[in-house]
């Protein structure tokens, strides 16, 4: 029996659902030490901004209870550098994924303009979650109407794949997601991280240097299947889920719970071969469970739920 | 660059709050590189732990390292037998340079890589000063073989407990006045920075072995950062963990 | 040296800031198997409501990475019953804060009219902020004109303290307290459950049957910390601030952020005697560190950290 | 009920899966009550580990497991003289009966509890029937002793691997003619609903030790409940874990 791994984001077919969360994999050279790169299912590269950025003073991250804050600030050298370090991944022949930031529409749309001129980018991931950054970032991502206008802005100037990362520190993701599927979006991806702190009891003072950060790791998966779940009932689009996933468990969790595709963040740090592993774990769960492709599984948990509502 | 599964040979402690791990297999690293260690297999703590390579051989890699927090904490229960998770060599390593004087000035645990670098240098027949400075005579370690090895072997602590009284770096001075020699130093910050200006002042070349808080290791998360003397930051990880001492300290003279 | 532990909450002056976050401590007759309940600065009873409520159906709970996801549902006696077990606390001579739940304005003012009677309630602490029921409870917590309606109701039903539990899962946390400190509420508490998740892979649905649940534990806490942080500074009302405490120096930490006393959740599930633990553990610190006064630490990372600043 | 720091005294590994654990101390528990263990010093996994007690002496208290997730997988790993969390003892523990015979039905790891209420029962006196069920001969913990300790054992295997082929439950009805006994079950739930239906039908009293996932174990968080006969919910921590036959189980006859 042979498996299809294969899934659709946009325009962009992906051999299989599993790639990096951007800013946790550079672009991509760092890993490349461990495992050939060629068998992820996309290449997703850092925060990208139009200018070079230097990020936060230190201290940039500290752990805490299964996870880690981080407050880099988009350190970035801008999208002009970052083109070459992405042509250097196009041997991989893996859809490579640009995060981009900025601090207004116009910034979004420079970047988006410089990385046109590049084969080598398939999509583009729209940050508009960054807590770590004062203007922009987040801000775009609060407020359904804001990120609408951006993006529909954004959308007649590429018709590559246009993805948009969703920020979970609001009230109501899904108002967020359904604005933005509507403005044009292909497909939402979430979630980035939850706005914390941490105090250093001792020097009685906040750890990081930019006081609070961006919460990730394990200890986040709930409140990220929890917005997945809800975000894929309430959208056409394909959403890419993350959150905490550490192995292919948490993977299938978010896969079942409404994900087509899933990215891996801080788990990179504490396994740099996480992701192989993840995709080889998927495949294990499909053939153990009997499924051919692992589409079948996309929102399964759903709509079997569904099902067993309706026959009571 | 690599993620192996070791096995603990052999824990023990030799000091006060301080262990000797050696675990099975091949790193591969160069005196200066680290690993990062998984202590413990539960998602919390999530992130490894870095410590530089105590020694490196073709069959074993050895960690020094200093309890200080939960991390160190599991580790230093991990008993022989046990598997931990390791991701390495990482980092630059200290650079070979040409002088055939080096003097070597270890802080505390800062003494963890040093040792490394001494049998190197030793191996490549060159004169070796060793200063060594602690808190109290408690956490000393290895003395013996230090003192064995070397041309000249210096010990402070601060409380007096041991060797001279006083910092290691007020020894510094004089230790180099006698010689042309290149500076390797490893140990707190402020300690790093005494060194640095004193080498500065010296008009010596000094490389400096830093610390941060560390998530990947490898130069991916740009959470590692230190303010270079440039004002730009520098991974630690990836960068460093060594530095010519003028690249991350500026002295106004 | 003499410690001043006392902190005033409202009318309340408690003899330490330690208390058992609500829902996590019954009626208090459990822990008081584990040590005297009267070494509390309060004790904070469950959720109650008008009538009784048999709560969700099981599987009720289930562990995540470093905390627990619970949907609880409010189980609980109904007013007139929970009263009798309320007196029962009445030698322990110790504030009783019953947290208070409803559906509509009715209700929370039904509840309090009951209690009023019971010399023993020494405040309410009014919960608009539970995600595991369908009508009400959360619904009240994520917009600041609702729950400050609610408060405003509120108000002139009693002149006890009058607390108000807020919700993590909102944009704007600090524009929900402004509202119901400016409605009357004495104090304000955070933070309640983050809403989350979690997917049985093996049998594809949702673990818990309620499908979603509130997350709590030490995963939570820098979301937890960066709330009080953010609400101390805006609101001159005391902050009780909670969510992942499991030691004394999590507590210390939410007093340096800005809260005047702390409750402990989860962590008494782990640690039956982590109440008592972490009021040691604070004297410790205190001592150690050369304070005469809790309240000297309540805010201090803060202000220091204004300190700093102004001195660049 | 009380929070104790334990030592390891033994653990040792009785058959696939499962391990016995012995801690020093006295919990002071009665038979079918549980403690609630904490499996990990780290704050994941957050929530200790309810285990049935499967002895308790003045200086001991031994717990019988089977590792089936990532907490049991952590316990397992925890060597002699480690310090273990405890809580307990918890729950109701299983009621004195007054008849002389007692038929006991332990199925897989079930058989924890029981084997603590046996030696109780043949302390008192006490006729005991015990019957033993599992998926394989691999599972077997302890047969010779249960043989050497009762009136009449019964040993099923799922697969046929050891003892009669089948569930336990298709002994039971025969094994219940013949006296007049009381009977007392743990194992799994449909195991416990058969065990209770028999009994229902022959009109015997029958008691059942549940489980549930639990957080505090103490009654405080209403988490473990189950949905009782009358359609009320019960706490399986505190109202359990041990219930009579008709609280929890209906059958529509
Ligand atoms: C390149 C490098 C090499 C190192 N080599 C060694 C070594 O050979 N031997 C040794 O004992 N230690 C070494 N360290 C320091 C070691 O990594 C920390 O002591 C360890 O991570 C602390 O973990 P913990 O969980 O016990 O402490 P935590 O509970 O996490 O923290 C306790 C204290 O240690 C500090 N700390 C935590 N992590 C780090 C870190 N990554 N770097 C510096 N300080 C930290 C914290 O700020 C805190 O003050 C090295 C660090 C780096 C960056
Ligand atoms: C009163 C009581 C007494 C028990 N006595 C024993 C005993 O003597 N020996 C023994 O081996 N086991 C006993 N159990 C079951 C034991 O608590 C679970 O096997 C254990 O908690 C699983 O932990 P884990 O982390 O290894 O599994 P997890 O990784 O948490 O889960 C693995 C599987 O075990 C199930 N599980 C998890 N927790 C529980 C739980 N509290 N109760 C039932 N199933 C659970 C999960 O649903 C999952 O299917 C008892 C349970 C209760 C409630
Ligand atoms: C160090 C670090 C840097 C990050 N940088 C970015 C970024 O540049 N752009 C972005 O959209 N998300 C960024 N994120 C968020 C992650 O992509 C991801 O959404 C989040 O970490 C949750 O996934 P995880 O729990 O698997 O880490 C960053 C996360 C971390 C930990
Ligand atoms: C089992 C459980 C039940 C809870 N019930 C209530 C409740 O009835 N009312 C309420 O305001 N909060 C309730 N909470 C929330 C806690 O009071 C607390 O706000 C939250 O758990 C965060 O603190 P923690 O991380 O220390 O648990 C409950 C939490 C748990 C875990
Ligand atoms: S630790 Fe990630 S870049 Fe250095
Ligand atoms: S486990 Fe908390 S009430 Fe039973």
């Amino acid at each position: 029996m042979t498996l299809d791994l294969t899934v659709k984001i946009g325009n962009l077919l992906l051999k299989n659902p599993v790639m990096p969360a951007s800013g946790c994999f550079g672009y991509g050279e760092e890993y490349a030490a461990f495992y050939d790169l060629s068998c992820l299912g996309a290449i997703v590269v850092t925060g990208t901004t139009a200018e070079p950025r230097p990020g936060n003073p230190p201290a940039r991250l500290v752990e805490t209870p299964g996870g880690m804050l981080n407050a880099i600030g988009l350190q970035n050298p801008g999208v002009e550098a970052a083109c070459e370090k992405i042509r250097r991944l196009q041997p991989y022949k893996t859809p490579v994924i640009v995060n981009v930031a900025g601090n207004t529409v116009e910034e979004y749309l420079q970047v988006i303009k410089v990385l046109e001129r590049e084969e080598t980018v398939a999509a583009y991931e729209i940050n508009i979650s960054c807590p770590n950054v004062k203007a922009g970032g987040m801000a775009f991502g609060t407020e359904p109407g804001t990120a609408a206008k951006l993006v529909a802005a954004l959308r007649p100037a590429t018709s590559k794949t246009l993805i948009v990362k969703l920020s979970p520190n609001v009230t109501d993701i899904v108002a967020v997601a359904k604005a933005v599927e509507t403005a044009g979006a292909d497909a939402v991806s979430l979630i980035n991280t939850l706005l914390g702190m941490a105090i250093d009891v001792e020097q009685r003072r906040p750890v990081l240097a930019n006081l609070t950060g961006g919460l990730s790791g394990p200890a986040v998966k709930p409140v990220a299947l929890r917005m997945v779940w809800q975000v894929s009932a309430a959208v056409n689009i394909p959403v890419i889920g993350m959150g905490g996933i550490s192995n292919a468990e948490d993977a299938v969790s978010f896969l079942l719970a409404g994900a087509s595709a899933v990215a891996i963040g801080a788990a990179n740090f504490r396994n740099p071969t996480v992701c192989p592993e993840v995709i080889a774990g998927i495949k294990d769960y499909l053939l153990r469970h009997g499924f051919q492709s692992v589409r079948e599984i996309t929102g399964l948990a759903r709509t079997e739920e569904e099902k067993r509502r309706r026959a009571k | 660059m690599q993620k192996k599964k070791m096995e603990i040979l052999e824990h023990e402690q030799l000091a006060d709050d301080i262990f000797r791990l050696k675990l099975a297999g091949d790193i591969g690293a160069r005196p200066g590189q680290f690993v990062q260690v998984g202590v413990a297999s539960t998602l919390e703590p999530f992130l490894n732990r870095p410590f530089s390579v105590h020694n490196c051989t073709e069959s074993s890699l050895t960690l020094l390292y200093r309890v200080v927090g939960r991390g160190t904490r599991l580790l230093a229960q991990r008993p022989k037998g046990a598997i931990l998770s390791v991701v390495g060599p990482l980092g630059n390593g200290f650079p070979r340079t040409k002088k055939r004087q080096a003097v070597l000035v270890a802080g505390g645990i800062g003494v963890a890589p040093l040792y490394y670098l001494l049998h190197t240098l030793r191996a490549e027949g060159k004169d070796v000063s060793f200063l060594y400075g602690t808190k109290t005579a408690a956490e000393i370690v290895l003395e013996n073989e230090f003192r064995s090895l070397v041309q000249e072997f210096h010990l402070t602590t601060e409380d007096g407990s041991a060797g001279k009284q006083g910092f290691v770096t007020e020894l510094l001075p004089q230790v180099l006045a006698e010689k042309q020699a290149d500076i390797f130093a490893c140990g707190p910050s402020a300690m790093l920075r005494a060194v640095a200006k004193i080498a500065t002042q010296m008009d010596l070349t000094c490389f400096v072995s830093l610390e941060a808080e560390m998530a990947c290791g490898v130069g991916a998360c740009l959470g590692c950062v230190v303010t270079g003397a440039d004002g730009n930051y520098r991974r630690v990880c990836t960068d460093g963990p060594v530095f010519a001492a003028g690249e991350v300290f500026s002295f106004d003279s």
